[in-house]
Protein backbone atom coordinates (compact mmCIF):
# COMPACT_ATOMS: atom_id res chain seq x y z
CA UNK A 1 0.00 0.00 0.00
CA UNK A 2 1.49 3.44 -0.72
CA UNK A 3 -0.11 6.64 -0.23
CA UNK A 4 1.32 10.08 -1.21
CA UNK A 5 0.56 13.67 -0.89
CA UNK A 6 3.05 15.68 -2.89
CA UNK A 7 2.63 18.99 -4.77
CA UNK A 8 5.01 17.92 -7.94
CA UNK A 9 3.54 16.32 -10.86
CA UNK A 10 3.25 12.47 -11.03
CA UNK A 11 4.01 10.27 -13.59
CA UNK A 12 0.67 8.36 -14.24
CA UNK A 13 1.54 6.09 -16.63
CA UNK A 14 4.56 4.99 -14.81
CA UNK A 15 2.72 4.52 -11.61
CA UNK A 16 0.31 2.48 -13.40
CA UNK A 17 2.63 -0.16 -14.59
CA UNK A 18 4.68 -0.12 -12.09
CA UNK A 19 1.65 -0.68 -9.86
CA UNK A 20 0.09 -3.82 -12.47
CA UNK A 21 3.38 -5.04 -12.78
CA UNK A 22 4.78 -8.26 -10.93
CA UNK A 23 1.51 -9.47 -9.77
CA UNK A 24 0.68 -13.00 -10.69
CA UNK A 25 -2.20 -13.33 -8.16
CA UNK A 26 -4.20 -10.58 -9.02
CA UNK A 27 -6.25 -11.10 -12.04
CA UNK A 28 -7.53 -7.06 -11.81
CA UNK A 29 -6.11 -3.48 -11.71
CA UNK A 30 -7.97 -0.26 -11.76
CA UNK A 31 -7.14 2.93 -11.51
CA UNK A 32 -9.03 6.08 -11.63
CA UNK A 33 -7.20 9.65 -12.53
CA UNK A 34 -8.90 13.01 -11.56
CA UNK A 35 -7.46 15.71 -14.50
CA UNK A 36 -7.57 19.19 -14.45
CA UNK A 37 -11.16 20.24 -16.43
CA UNK A 38 -11.04 23.36 -17.74
CA UNK A 39 -14.40 25.11 -17.68
CA UNK A 40 -17.06 24.63 -20.85
CA UNK A 41 -15.26 26.53 -23.85
CA UNK A 42 -12.13 27.55 -21.45
CA UNK A 43 -11.60 30.46 -19.02
CA UNK A 44 -10.31 28.41 -16.38
CA UNK A 45 -6.33 29.88 -15.55
CA UNK A 46 -5.52 27.61 -12.93
CA UNK A 47 -6.78 24.67 -10.23
CA UNK A 48 -5.30 25.41 -6.46
CA UNK A 49 -5.65 22.96 -4.53
CA UNK A 50 -5.18 23.30 -0.55
CA UNK A 51 -4.56 20.56 2.01
CA UNK A 52 -4.52 20.02 5.91
CA UNK A 53 -0.79 18.59 5.91
CA UNK A 54 -1.21 16.88 9.78
CA UNK A 55 -4.04 15.35 8.53
CA UNK A 56 -4.03 14.76 4.76
CA UNK A 57 -1.59 11.68 5.19
CA UNK A 58 -3.65 10.13 8.17
CA UNK A 59 -7.26 10.61 6.41
CA UNK A 60 -6.32 9.07 3.45
CA UNK A 61 -4.21 5.78 5.19
CA UNK A 62 -7.80 5.27 7.39
CA UNK A 63 -9.85 5.31 3.66
CA UNK A 64 -7.47 2.97 2.52
CA UNK A 65 -7.65 0.38 5.14
CA UNK A 66 -11.07 0.51 5.33
CA UNK A 67 -11.27 -0.21 1.52
CA UNK A 68 -8.80 -3.44 3.04
CA UNK A 69 -11.08 -4.65 5.11
CA UNK A 70 -14.06 -4.86 3.25
CA UNK A 71 -12.66 -5.77 -0.34
CA UNK A 72 -10.53 -8.76 -1.00
CA UNK A 73 -7.06 -6.55 -2.24
CA UNK A 74 -4.20 -7.33 -3.12
CA UNK A 75 -2.59 -3.54 -3.38
CA UNK A 76 -3.91 -0.20 -2.82
CA UNK A 77 -2.25 2.93 -4.32
CA UNK A 78 -3.52 6.63 -3.67
CA UNK A 79 -1.92 9.94 -5.06
CA UNK A 80 -3.17 13.14 -4.35
CA UNK A 81 -1.63 16.62 -5.00
CA UNK A 82 -1.70 19.89 -3.72
CA UNK A 83 -0.36 23.43 -4.76
CA UNK A 84 -1.10 25.07 -8.15
CA UNK A 85 -2.54 22.89 -11.15
CA UNK A 86 -3.30 23.71 -14.64
CA UNK A 87 -6.02 22.26 -17.38
CA UNK A 88 -4.93 18.52 -18.64
CA UNK A 89 -2.90 18.21 -15.57
CA UNK A 90 -3.52 15.42 -13.28
CA UNK A 91 -4.66 15.54 -9.63
CA UNK A 92 -4.82 12.55 -8.43
CA UNK A 93 -4.55 8.52 -8.70
CA UNK A 94 -6.18 5.25 -7.09
CA UNK A 95 -5.07 1.99 -8.25
CA UNK A 96 -6.72 -1.53 -7.01
CA UNK A 97 -5.50 -5.03 -7.77
CA UNK A 98 -8.01 -7.58 -6.45
CA UNK A 99 -7.79 -11.26 -7.54
CA UNK A 100 -11.89 -10.23 -9.45
CA UNK A 101 -13.12 -7.83 -11.22
CA UNK A 102 -15.69 -6.62 -8.80
CA UNK A 103 -13.47 -6.13 -5.81
CA UNK A 104 -11.11 -4.16 -7.85
CA UNK A 105 -14.04 -1.73 -9.28
CA UNK A 106 -15.60 -1.23 -6.27
CA UNK A 107 -12.73 -0.73 -3.86
CA UNK A 108 -11.68 2.18 -6.15
CA UNK A 109 -15.30 4.02 -6.44
CA UNK A 110 -15.34 3.56 -2.77
CA UNK A 111 -11.72 5.19 -2.45
CA UNK A 112 -12.75 8.13 -4.72
CA UNK A 113 -16.06 8.32 -2.74
CA UNK A 114 -14.19 8.66 0.48
CA UNK A 115 -11.23 10.85 -0.61
CA UNK A 116 -13.92 13.27 -2.30
CA UNK A 117 -15.67 14.15 0.71
CA UNK A 118 -13.61 12.97 3.42
CA UNK A 119 -9.95 13.60 3.01
CA UNK A 120 -8.99 16.94 3.81
CA UNK A 121 -8.36 18.77 0.49
CA UNK A 122 -10.34 22.10 -0.86
CA UNK A 123 -10.09 23.19 -4.49
CA UNK A 124 -10.12 26.88 -5.41
CA UNK A 125 -10.46 28.19 -9.23
CA UNK A 126 -8.71 30.87 -10.58
CA UNK A 127 -10.15 32.21 -13.89
CA UNK A 128 -8.32 33.94 -16.89
CA UNK A 129 -10.45 37.16 -16.00
CA UNK A 130 -8.79 36.93 -12.45
CA UNK A 131 -11.58 35.69 -10.58
CA UNK A 132 -11.36 33.02 -7.60
CA UNK A 133 -13.82 31.40 -5.93
CA UNK A 134 -13.91 27.88 -3.71
CA UNK A 135 -15.23 24.76 -5.15
CA UNK A 136 -18.40 24.13 -3.85
CA UNK A 137 -19.03 20.79 -2.32
CA UNK A 138 -21.60 18.67 -4.02
CA UNK A 139 -25.06 17.37 -2.31
CA UNK A 140 -24.47 14.32 -4.38
CA UNK A 141 -20.92 13.20 -3.33
CA UNK A 142 -22.18 13.57 -0.26
CA UNK A 143 -24.69 11.34 -1.04
CA UNK A 144 -22.55 8.97 -2.67
CA UNK A 145 -21.44 7.80 0.31
CA UNK A 146 -24.53 6.27 1.31
CA UNK A 147 -23.95 3.41 -1.00
CA UNK A 148 -21.63 1.99 0.95
CA UNK B 1 -4.44 24.83 21.66
CA UNK B 2 -3.59 25.26 18.37
CA UNK B 3 -6.83 26.37 16.19
CA UNK B 4 -6.23 26.23 12.40
CA UNK B 5 -8.96 27.75 9.82
CA UNK B 6 -8.64 26.59 5.94
CA UNK B 7 -10.04 27.55 2.51
CA UNK B 8 -12.69 30.21 2.70
CA UNK B 9 -12.17 29.96 6.50
CA UNK B 10 -8.98 31.04 6.52
CA UNK B 11 -9.51 33.35 3.81
CA UNK B 12 -12.93 35.50 6.05
CA UNK B 13 -10.98 35.08 9.64
CA UNK B 14 -7.45 36.43 7.92
CA UNK B 15 -5.10 33.73 9.28
CA UNK B 16 -4.38 30.17 8.96
CA UNK B 17 -3.81 28.80 12.84
CA UNK B 18 -3.93 31.05 15.83
CA UNK B 19 -3.08 30.02 20.28
CA UNK B 20 -6.08 29.60 22.04
CA UNK B 21 -6.34 30.00 25.33
CA UNK B 22 -9.68 28.73 26.65
CA UNK B 23 -12.56 26.86 29.30
CA UNK B 24 -14.82 26.14 26.44
CA UNK B 25 -15.29 22.50 26.77
CA UNK B 26 -16.82 21.45 23.61
CA UNK B 27 -16.33 22.64 19.90
CA UNK B 28 -19.44 24.65 19.99
CA UNK B 29 -18.45 26.40 23.11
CA UNK B 30 -15.33 27.53 21.62
CA UNK B 31 -17.38 28.25 18.70
CA UNK B 32 -19.08 30.51 20.40
CA UNK B 33 -16.35 32.21 22.25
CA UNK B 34 -14.74 33.33 18.73
CA UNK B 35 -17.78 34.62 17.34
CA UNK B 36 -18.04 36.74 20.13
CA UNK B 37 -14.54 37.92 19.61
CA UNK B 38 -14.49 40.48 16.53
CA UNK B 39 -16.54 40.40 13.34
CA UNK B 40 -14.84 38.43 10.89
CA UNK B 41 -15.24 35.19 13.00
CA UNK B 42 -18.81 36.19 13.86
CA UNK B 43 -19.39 35.86 9.73
CA UNK B 44 -16.88 33.04 9.17
CA UNK B 45 -18.75 30.75 11.70
CA UNK B 46 -22.10 32.20 10.68
CA UNK B 47 -23.23 28.86 9.21
CA UNK B 48 -22.25 26.10 11.67
CA UNK B 49 -23.76 23.56 9.02
CA UNK B 50 -21.57 25.18 6.09
CA UNK B 51 -18.52 23.84 8.28
CA UNK B 52 -16.67 20.89 9.15
CA UNK B 53 -14.70 20.21 12.63
CA UNK B 54 -11.23 18.16 13.05
CA UNK B 55 -10.53 17.95 16.34
CA UNK B 56 -6.47 16.66 16.76
CA UNK B 57 -6.71 15.65 13.08
CA UNK B 58 -9.47 13.45 13.37
CA UNK B 59 -13.18 14.48 11.59
CA UNK B 60 -15.86 15.37 14.10
CA UNK B 61 -18.80 17.10 15.34
CA UNK B 62 -19.67 20.18 17.02
CA UNK B 63 -20.69 18.51 20.46
CA UNK B 64 -17.87 16.94 20.31
CA UNK B 65 -15.34 17.50 23.84
CA UNK B 66 -12.24 19.82 23.00
CA UNK B 67 -10.89 18.88 26.81
CA UNK B 68 -6.99 17.57 26.62
CA UNK B 69 -7.45 18.79 22.54
CA UNK B 70 -3.83 19.86 21.31
CA UNK B 71 -5.57 20.74 17.75
CA UNK B 72 -8.87 22.10 16.58
CA UNK B 73 -9.18 22.79 13.07
CA UNK B 74 -12.41 24.48 10.69
CA UNK B 75 -12.75 24.47 7.26
CA UNK B 76 -15.83 24.02 4.82
CA UNK B 77 -16.88 20.18 3.27
CA UNK B 78 -13.66 19.02 1.66
CA UNK B 79 -13.38 18.87 -2.11
CA UNK B 80 -10.77 16.37 -3.00
CA UNK B 81 -10.25 14.09 -5.53
CA UNK C 1 -12.27 5.34 -29.94
CA UNK C 2 -9.12 2.49 -30.48
CA UNK C 3 -10.15 -0.93 -30.46
CA UNK C 4 -7.19 -3.23 -30.79
CA UNK C 5 -7.04 -6.79 -30.86
CA UNK C 6 -3.61 -7.92 -31.27
CA UNK C 7 -1.10 -11.57 -30.34
CA UNK C 8 1.59 -9.26 -29.35
CA UNK C 9 1.77 -7.73 -25.86
CA UNK C 10 1.16 -4.00 -25.20
CA UNK C 11 2.34 -1.54 -23.09
CA UNK C 12 0.12 -0.67 -20.30
CA UNK C 13 1.80 2.01 -18.68
CA UNK C 14 2.19 4.04 -21.94
CA UNK C 15 -1.58 3.55 -23.33
CA UNK C 16 -2.89 4.56 -20.38
CA UNK C 17 -0.66 7.69 -20.61
CA UNK C 18 -1.34 8.49 -24.05
CA UNK C 19 -5.08 8.14 -23.20
CA UNK C 20 -5.19 10.28 -20.16
CA UNK C 21 -2.97 13.03 -22.14
CA UNK C 22 -3.89 16.22 -23.65
CA UNK C 23 -7.81 16.02 -22.74
CA UNK C 24 -8.54 19.27 -20.88
CA UNK C 25 -12.65 18.50 -20.79
CA UNK C 26 -12.60 14.85 -19.11
CA UNK C 27 -12.06 15.11 -15.23
CA UNK C 28 -11.65 11.64 -14.83
CA UNK C 29 -10.37 9.05 -16.62
CA UNK C 30 -10.82 4.86 -15.14
CA UNK C 31 -8.60 1.82 -16.74
CA UNK C 32 -9.49 -2.24 -15.90
CA UNK C 33 -5.97 -4.56 -16.67
CA UNK C 34 -6.57 -8.25 -16.96
CA UNK C 35 -3.74 -10.19 -15.78
CA UNK C 36 -2.82 -13.81 -16.40
CA UNK C 37 -3.54 -15.33 -12.99
CA UNK C 38 -1.40 -18.15 -11.39
CA UNK C 39 -3.57 -21.00 -9.53
CA UNK C 40 -3.14 -20.61 -6.45
CA UNK C 41 -0.05 -21.75 -5.15
CA UNK C 42 1.34 -22.02 -8.71
CA UNK C 43 0.65 -24.58 -11.56
CA UNK C 44 -0.29 -22.15 -14.32
CA UNK C 45 1.95 -22.93 -17.51
CA UNK C 46 0.72 -20.69 -20.14
CA UNK C 47 -2.52 -19.56 -21.03
CA UNK C 48 -4.03 -19.42 -24.73
CA UNK C 49 -6.85 -17.35 -26.02
CA UNK C 50 -8.30 -18.55 -29.09
CA UNK C 51 -10.64 -16.20 -31.25
CA UNK C 52 -12.56 -15.76 -34.11
CA UNK C 53 -10.95 -13.00 -36.36
CA UNK C 54 -13.77 -12.07 -38.58
CA UNK C 55 -15.89 -11.10 -35.48
CA UNK C 56 -13.57 -10.16 -32.52
CA UNK C 57 -13.19 -6.30 -33.97
CA UNK C 58 -17.23 -5.92 -34.71
CA UNK C 59 -18.15 -7.37 -31.73
CA UNK C 60 -15.86 -4.97 -29.41
CA UNK C 61 -16.83 -2.15 -31.44
CA UNK C 62 -20.33 -2.54 -31.06
CA UNK C 63 -19.88 -3.18 -27.29
CA UNK C 64 -18.13 0.29 -27.43
CA UNK C 65 -20.18 2.33 -29.45
CA UNK C 66 -23.78 1.02 -26.97
CA UNK C 67 -20.90 2.06 -24.12
CA UNK C 68 -21.22 5.79 -25.52
CA UNK C 69 -24.66 5.75 -26.47
CA UNK C 70 -25.63 5.49 -22.82
CA UNK C 71 -23.05 7.46 -20.74
CA UNK C 72 -21.12 10.59 -21.09
CA UNK C 73 -17.80 10.20 -22.69
CA UNK C 74 -15.16 11.60 -24.50
CA UNK C 75 -12.83 8.54 -25.51
CA UNK C 76 -12.80 4.70 -24.90
CA UNK C 77 -10.21 2.40 -25.75
CA UNK C 78 -10.14 -1.43 -25.85
CA UNK C 79 -7.19 -3.63 -26.16
CA UNK C 80 -7.05 -7.09 -25.90
CA UNK C 81 -4.81 -9.80 -27.23
CA UNK C 82 -4.90 -13.38 -28.14
CA UNK C 83 -2.63 -16.04 -28.42
CA UNK C 84 -0.40 -17.93 -25.56
CA UNK C 85 0.38 -16.00 -22.63
CA UNK C 86 2.20 -16.35 -19.04
CA UNK C 87 0.79 -15.77 -15.51
CA UNK C 88 1.94 -11.93 -15.15
CA UNK C 89 0.53 -10.92 -18.20
CA UNK C 90 -1.85 -8.25 -19.47
CA UNK C 91 -4.59 -10.13 -21.54
CA UNK C 92 -6.48 -6.91 -21.91
CA UNK C 93 -7.12 -3.27 -21.21
CA UNK C 94 -9.73 -1.51 -21.35
CA UNK C 95 -10.17 2.72 -20.43
CA UNK C 96 -12.62 5.49 -20.62
CA UNK C 97 -12.91 9.20 -20.24
CA UNK C 98 -15.51 11.16 -19.15
CA UNK C 99 -16.65 14.46 -17.40
CA UNK C 100 -17.61 12.84 -14.54
CA UNK C 101 -16.70 10.17 -12.34
CA UNK C 102 -19.81 8.03 -12.28
CA UNK C 103 -19.39 7.66 -15.97
CA UNK C 104 -16.32 7.18 -16.21
CA UNK C 105 -16.62 3.87 -14.25
CA UNK C 106 -19.76 2.52 -15.10
CA UNK C 107 -18.59 2.52 -18.89
CA UNK C 108 -15.22 0.73 -17.95
CA UNK C 109 -17.45 -1.84 -15.83
CA UNK C 110 -20.30 -2.00 -18.87
CA UNK C 111 -17.40 -2.63 -21.32
CA UNK C 112 -15.77 -5.72 -19.32
CA UNK C 113 -19.34 -7.16 -18.42
CA UNK C 114 -20.04 -7.35 -22.08
CA UNK C 115 -16.43 -7.94 -22.83
CA UNK C 116 -16.48 -10.95 -20.63
CA UNK C 117 -19.57 -12.63 -22.46
CA UNK C 118 -20.46 -11.24 -25.53
CA UNK C 119 -17.21 -11.08 -27.21
CA UNK C 120 -15.77 -14.16 -29.02
CA UNK C 121 -12.61 -14.87 -26.99
CA UNK C 122 -11.77 -18.31 -25.41
CA UNK C 123 -9.24 -19.42 -22.70
CA UNK C 124 -7.41 -22.62 -22.46
CA UNK C 125 -5.48 -23.32 -19.15
CA UNK C 126 -2.19 -25.41 -19.53
CA UNK C 127 -0.97 -26.48 -16.48
CA UNK C 128 2.78 -27.11 -15.54
CA UNK C 129 1.91 -30.88 -15.37
CA UNK C 130 0.80 -31.32 -19.19
CA UNK C 131 -3.28 -30.70 -18.39
CA UNK C 132 -4.67 -28.34 -20.26
CA UNK C 133 -8.84 -27.06 -20.45
CA UNK C 134 -10.89 -24.81 -21.54
CA UNK C 135 -12.32 -22.11 -18.66
CA UNK C 136 -15.36 -22.21 -18.27
CA UNK C 137 -18.08 -19.10 -18.57
CA UNK C 138 -19.01 -18.15 -14.96
CA UNK C 139 -23.02 -18.17 -14.11
CA UNK C 140 -22.23 -14.57 -12.51
CA UNK C 141 -20.61 -13.33 -15.71
CA UNK C 142 -23.71 -13.90 -17.41
CA UNK C 143 -25.55 -12.42 -14.94
CA UNK C 144 -23.53 -9.26 -14.62
CA UNK C 145 -25.57 -8.50 -17.94
CA UNK C 146 -28.91 -8.14 -16.43
CA UNK C 147 -27.69 -5.06 -14.56
CA UNK C 148 -27.36 -2.72 -17.49
CA UNK D 1 -21.76 -21.94 -46.75
CA UNK D 2 -18.91 -21.79 -44.14
CA UNK D 3 -19.13 -23.58 -40.77
CA UNK D 4 -16.67 -22.46 -38.28
CA UNK D 5 -16.28 -24.19 -34.87
CA UNK D 6 -14.33 -22.74 -31.80
CA UNK D 7 -12.47 -23.37 -28.78
CA UNK D 8 -13.82 -26.97 -27.43
CA UNK D 9 -16.46 -27.59 -30.27
CA UNK D 10 -13.48 -27.23 -32.74
CA UNK D 11 -11.41 -29.90 -31.03
CA UNK D 12 -14.32 -32.40 -30.72
CA UNK D 13 -15.44 -31.97 -34.55
CA UNK D 14 -11.51 -31.84 -35.36
CA UNK D 15 -11.78 -28.89 -37.61
CA UNK D 16 -11.76 -25.28 -37.18
CA UNK D 17 -14.02 -24.16 -40.47
CA UNK D 18 -15.52 -26.65 -43.51
CA UNK D 19 -17.51 -25.76 -46.42
CA UNK D 20 -20.95 -27.23 -46.05
CA UNK D 21 -24.08 -27.31 -48.85
CA UNK D 22 -27.22 -27.34 -46.61
CA UNK D 23 -30.95 -26.80 -47.33
CA UNK D 24 -31.39 -26.02 -43.81
CA UNK D 25 -33.43 -23.17 -43.17
CA UNK D 26 -32.55 -22.38 -39.71
CA UNK D 27 -29.58 -22.74 -37.31
CA UNK D 28 -31.04 -25.48 -35.48
CA UNK D 29 -32.08 -27.86 -39.08
CA UNK D 30 -28.17 -27.10 -39.82
CA UNK D 31 -27.22 -28.56 -36.08
CA UNK D 32 -29.44 -31.84 -37.05
CA UNK D 33 -28.15 -32.45 -40.27
CA UNK D 34 -24.24 -32.55 -38.76
CA UNK D 35 -25.51 -34.32 -35.65
CA UNK D 36 -26.65 -36.98 -38.09
CA UNK D 37 -23.16 -37.27 -39.79
CA UNK D 38 -20.83 -38.56 -37.95
CA UNK D 39 -20.54 -39.32 -33.69
CA UNK D 40 -18.06 -36.51 -33.29
CA UNK D 41 -20.70 -34.24 -34.35
CA UNK D 42 -23.10 -35.57 -32.64
CA UNK D 43 -21.53 -35.60 -29.45
CA UNK D 44 -20.19 -31.50 -30.17
CA UNK D 45 -23.49 -30.22 -30.29
CA UNK D 46 -25.00 -33.37 -27.68
CA UNK D 47 -25.85 -30.11 -25.48
CA UNK D 48 -27.21 -27.44 -27.01
CA UNK D 49 -27.61 -25.15 -24.04
CA UNK D 50 -23.65 -25.47 -23.67
CA UNK D 51 -23.29 -23.59 -27.22
CA UNK D 52 -23.50 -20.39 -28.89
CA UNK D 53 -23.79 -19.68 -32.17
CA UNK D 54 -23.09 -16.46 -34.84
CA UNK D 55 -24.29 -16.24 -38.43
CA UNK D 56 -22.64 -13.89 -40.72
CA UNK D 57 -20.21 -12.98 -37.45
CA UNK D 58 -23.37 -11.55 -35.01
CA UNK D 59 -24.34 -13.20 -32.14
CA UNK D 60 -27.74 -15.42 -32.16
CA UNK D 61 -29.97 -18.17 -31.50
CA UNK D 62 -30.27 -21.22 -32.86
CA UNK D 63 -33.99 -20.10 -34.27
CA UNK D 64 -32.15 -18.29 -36.36
CA UNK D 65 -32.70 -17.95 -40.37
CA UNK D 66 -29.74 -19.15 -42.10
CA UNK D 67 -30.99 -18.37 -46.00
CA UNK D 68 -28.40 -16.80 -47.44
CA UNK D 69 -25.94 -16.92 -44.60
CA UNK D 70 -22.24 -16.54 -45.28
CA UNK D 71 -20.73 -18.21 -42.64
CA UNK D 72 -22.20 -19.83 -39.09
CA UNK D 73 -20.11 -19.95 -36.63
CA UNK D 74 -20.96 -22.53 -33.17
CA UNK D 75 -18.72 -22.29 -30.02
CA UNK D 76 -19.21 -22.27 -26.31
CA UNK D 77 -20.16 -19.31 -23.71
CA UNK D 78 -17.18 -16.73 -24.36
CA UNK D 79 -14.66 -16.13 -21.89
CA UNK D 80 -13.13 -13.48 -22.82
CA UNK D 81 -11.94 -10.30 -20.04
Amino acid sequence: MRIIVQDAPFDFGQEAETFANGRHDMGAIVTFTGVVRDFRGGGLNAMEIEHYPGMTQKALEKIAEEARCRWSLGDVLVIHRYGQMTPGEKIMMVATAAPHRKDAFEAAEYLMDYLKSRAPFWKKEHSTGGEAGWVAAKDEDEDALTRW
Amino acid sequence: MDVLYFAWVRERIGLPKEKVTTDAATVAELVAELRAREERYDLAFSDPAALRVAVDQELTDFDASIRNAREVAFFPPMTGG
